[in-house]
C-alpha cells in the first residue's frame, strides 16, 4: 500500500467521521468544527487519489487549494451567523434541538 | 520503510485528532485539538507533494482558523460568565460544572 | 543521509503526538494551549527535515510560513480566549490550575 | 417532542450509516482502478502557452480560470455576509496591548508583508501564489487587530471597499479585455498570458486577504461588548 | 559520507535531544510556568540545532538566510508567548502556591 493511498483512506474515514459530527452535536460551534473535518476529509481523499503512483497532480491540487480558501470563509461565515444567533435567541443550537450555550 | 511508517503515524494522529475534537466534553479543548489537526494536515500535504497546498494550510490554520476559532470561544465564555453573574449575583462558586 | 532524515522526522512527530497528552490533560487552559504551541515549533523541525527528505525545497518555505505565524494562536489566546476567573465562575475546570 | 427512545434509534442509525460510509469509501477507494486520462502529463504538454512554470498556478489561473473567478466571487458573498449579520454594536476597546506584543508585530508584520510579496512572485515558477500570499496577508492583519492596533469593521469605506473588490474587478476586465480582442472568455493571448496571469495574482492578493482579514476583523472586540448582555 | 555530513547528521541529533528534553519537560513539570521554559527555550534550542545542521548543507545564500531567518522568527515568537502566557497565569493566580516567596 503507498503512502498516498493510507492518506485517502484517512480522508474517507474523516469524511464519514465528520459527517456523523455533524448529524448528531447539537452545539452549532462543534458542528462547524465537524464540517471542517468532513471538509478536509475530502480534501485528503481528491489529493491522495491523485498522487497514487504518479507523479503529483496540479488539477486536484489547484482543486483543494481554492476549497481551502472557501472553506475558511464558509466557517467564518457560520460563526458570524451562529452569533448572531446566539445574541437574538441566546442560544447556540437549532430549534428543534435542546438549548446551549457553552 | 521510514517514511511508511511517518505516514502511518501521521494517518493515525489525524484521525485520533479529529476524533477527540468531536468527543472532547469542553468546548475549548476541542477548540486546541483542532487546531492541532490543522497543523497536522499541512504536514500530511508537505508528504503528499502538495507544497501548495501546505503552505495554505499553514497560512489559513496557523493565521485565521486559530485565532477565528478562539474568538468565537472566548465570545462564549463572557457571554456565559456574565449570565452566570445574573443568575448568581453574590458569586457563590458552582464547582465542577463543564465548560 | 535521507534515511537518517527521515529517522529523525518520524523521532519528532513521535514527539509531537506525546504532546498530544498535554492537551488532553490539562489542567489549566494554558496547559493546553502550550502543547498547542509545540506543534508550531516542532511542526517547524519536521518540516525543514522533510525538505530534506523528500528533496522538495518549497517545503522550506512552509516552514518559514510557519514561524512567521506561529504565534498568532497563542496571542489570540491571551486576548480574546483566556477566561478571566475574577470576571466570571472561579470554579471552572478549565482555569483551575 | 420526539420521544428519546425514538432519537436514541436515531443517533444510532447516524452512527451506523456513517460506518457503513467509511466502509463503503474505504473499499471503493481500495478498487479504483488507474484514471485513464493523465492529467499530469496534459498540464505538462500544455504548460509553454499559459506563461508561467509552475503547473498548480497554470491550473488555478489559465486551465480552470473560470473556477477561480468564481471562487473569488464566493469570498466576497462570504465577507458581505459576515458584515450584514453583524450586529449593531459599537466596536469595544481592546484591552491596553503590552508593549512586548506591539514590539512582535513591529518585527513580523513588515516581515509577513515581505513573505506575501514573495509568494506572490515565486507563484510563476514554484509553489506559492495569490491564494497563499493572501492568507499571510490577512494573517498580519489578525495581528494587528489583536494588538490593538486595528479597529473594527463597523462599515469599511470606499477604499476598503475597492480592496475588497479589486481582484475581481481586474480579473473581470481581464476576462473581458480577451473577448472584445476576439477570443473566449479567459483564453488568454500566448504571448501576454504571463503578465496577465501576474496582474491578477496582484489583485486578487490584495482582495484575498483583505477578505479574509475582514472576517477576523468584523468581529467587534471584548471589552464594550453589547451583545454580551443579552 | 563526508566529514560535512556527520558534522551535520551530529548537530541535527543534538536538536532532536533537545526536543525530546522539551517534550518530557511539558509533560513532566508540574505547573505552567517551569512547562513554559519547556516549551520556549529548550524547543527553541532544538529548532536551533537543527537549523544549524540544516546550514551546514545549504547550496545557495539565500536558503541560509530563510533558515536564519526561521530560527529567529521562533525565537521572537517563543519570548513574545512566554512572557505574555506567564503574565497572564500570573494575572489569573494560576498555581501561584508554588512560585517562590509564596506563602506556604
Amino acid at each position: 500500500m503507498s503512502g498516498a493511498l493510507l492518506y485517502a483512506l484517512t480522508g474517507g474515514v474523516l469524511f464519514a467521521m465528520g459527517l456523523a459530527g455533524m448529524i448528531l452535536q447539537k452545539h452549532l460551534l462543534r458542528r462547524i468544527l465537524a464540517f471542517n473535518i468532513l471538509g478536509s476529509g475530502s480534501f485528503l481523499a481528491l489529493i491522495g487519489l491523485g498522487q497514487r503512483g504518479g507523479p503529483p497532480d496540479p488539477v486536484p491540487q489547484a482543486m483543494v487549494l481554492t476549497g481551502i480558501v472557501v472553506a475558511v470563509c464558509a466557517t467564518a461565515l457560520a460563526l458570524a451567523l451562529a452569533r448572531r444567533l446566539l445574541s437574538l435567541t441566546g442560544t447556540m443550537s437549532l430549534p428543534g434541538d435542546e438549548d446551549v450555550t457553552d | 520503510m521510514t517514511e511508511l511508517l511517518f505516514d502511518a503515524l501521521l494517518a493515525i494522529a489525524l484521525v485520533w485528532t479529529a476524533l477527540r475534537a468531536l468527543l472532547v466534553p469542553e468546548l475549548f479543548r476541542s477548540v486546541m485539538l483542532f487546531i492541532a489537526f490543522g497543523l497536522l494536515l499541512a504536514l500530511a500535504w508537505a508528504r503528499l507533494d502538495a507544497p501548495d497546498l501546505a503552505l495554505a494550510e499553514a497560512a489559513i490554520g496557523a493565521g485565521l482558523t486559530g485565532a477565528l476559532l478562539l474568538d468565537a470561544v472566548g465570545h462564549l465564555h463572557r457571554i456565559e460568565d456574565a449570565r452566570r453573574k445574573q443568575e448568581n449575583p453574590e458569586g457563590r462558586e458552582r464547582r465542577g460544572e463543564p465548560s | 543521509m535521507q534515511t537518517f532524515d527521515a529517522m529523525l522526522a518520524l523521532f519528532l512527530l513521535a514527539n509531537l503526538l506525546v504532546a498530544l497528552a498535554r492537551v488532553m490533560r490539562g489542567p489549566s487552559a494554558a496547559d493546553r494551549m502550550l502543547a498547542a504551541l509545540l506543534f508550531g515549533t516542532v511542526g517547524v523541525a519536521v518540516l525543514l527535515l522533510l525538505a530534506q527528505v523528500q528533496a522538495l525545497p518549497a517545503l522550506n518555505d512552509v516552514a518559514l510560513v510557519f514561524a512567521l505565524l506561529a504565534a498568532i494562536t497563542g496571542v489570540a489566546f491571551v486576548r480574546r480566549a483566556w477566561r478571566d476567573p475574577r470576571s466570571g465562575n472561579s470554579g471552572d475546570p478549565d482555569d483551575a490550575a | 417532542m420526539i420521544p428519546g427512545s425514538i432519537k436514541r434509534a436515531g443517533r444510532v442509525l447516524a452512527l451506523g450509516l456513517s460506518l457503513g460510509l467509511a466502509l463503503l469509501l474505504g473499499w471503493a477507494m481500495f478498487d479504483l482502478p488507474p484514471a485513464e486520462i493523465r492529467l499530469p502529463e496534459q498540464v505538462a504538454a500544455r504548460l509553454a502557452e499559459t506563461g508561467v512554470s509552475h503547473p498548480v498556478t497554470a491550473v488555478l489561473l489559465d486551465f480552470r480560470s473560470y473556477d477561480t473567478l468564481l471562487e473569488v466571487g464566493v469570498l466576497l458573498l462570504a465577507v458581505i455576509g459576515v458584515l450584514a449579520t453583524r450586529a449593531e454594536v459599537r466596536d469595544g476597546v481592546e484591552p491596553a496591548p503590552e508593549p512586548v506584543l506591539l514590539a512582535l508585530a513591529r518585527v513580523t508584520v513588515p516581515l509577513m508583508v515581505v513573505v506575501a510579496g514573495y509568494l506572490l512572485w515565486a507563484g510563476a515558477h514554484r509553489p506559492g501564489g495569490a491564494f497563499q500570499a493572501g492568507a499571510v496577508l490577512a494573517a498580519s492583519g489578525v495581528l494587528l487587530r489583536l494588538a490593538g492596533r486595528l479597529p473594527a469593521w463597523a462599515t469599511p469605506g470606499f477604499t476598503m471597499r475597492l480592496g475588497l473588490a479589486v481582484g475581481l474587478l481586474i480579473f473581470l476586465i481581464v476576462a473581458a479585455g480577451v473577448m472584445v480582442g476576439g477570443v473566449t472568455l479567459l483564453d488568454y493571448p500566448s504571448d501576454l498570458a504571463g503578465g496577465l496571469i501576474l496582474l491578477i495574482e496582484a489583485g486578487l492578493a490584495v482582495s484575498i486577504g483583505l477578505t479574509l482579514a475582514g472576517l477576523f476583523l468584523s468581529a467587534p472586540a471584548p471589552g464594550a461588548n453589547r451583545e454580551d448582555a443579552s | 559520507m563526508t566529514l560535512l555530513d556527520w558534522i551535520s547528521a551530529a548537530l541535527l541529533t543534538v536538536g532532536a535531544v533537545f526536543f525530546l528534553a522539551g517534550t518530557v519537560g511539558l509533560l513532566r513539570f508540574p505547573d505552567v510556568y517551569t512547562r513554559l521554559h519547556a516549551l520556549t527555550k529548550i524547543d527553541n534550542l532544538g529548532l536551533g540545532f537543527t537549523v544549524l545542521g540544516l546550514l551546514v548543507r545549504v547550496e545557495s545564500a539565500a536558503e541560509a538566510l530563510k533558515l536564519v531567518m526561521i530560527w529567529g522568527l521562533a525565537l521572537a515568537a517563543g519570548a513574545t508567548l512566554a512572557y505574555l502566557i506567564a503574565s497572564g497565569a500570573l494575572e489569573r493566580k494560576l498555581a501561584t502556591d508554588r512560585l517562590p516567596g509564596a506563602e506556604p
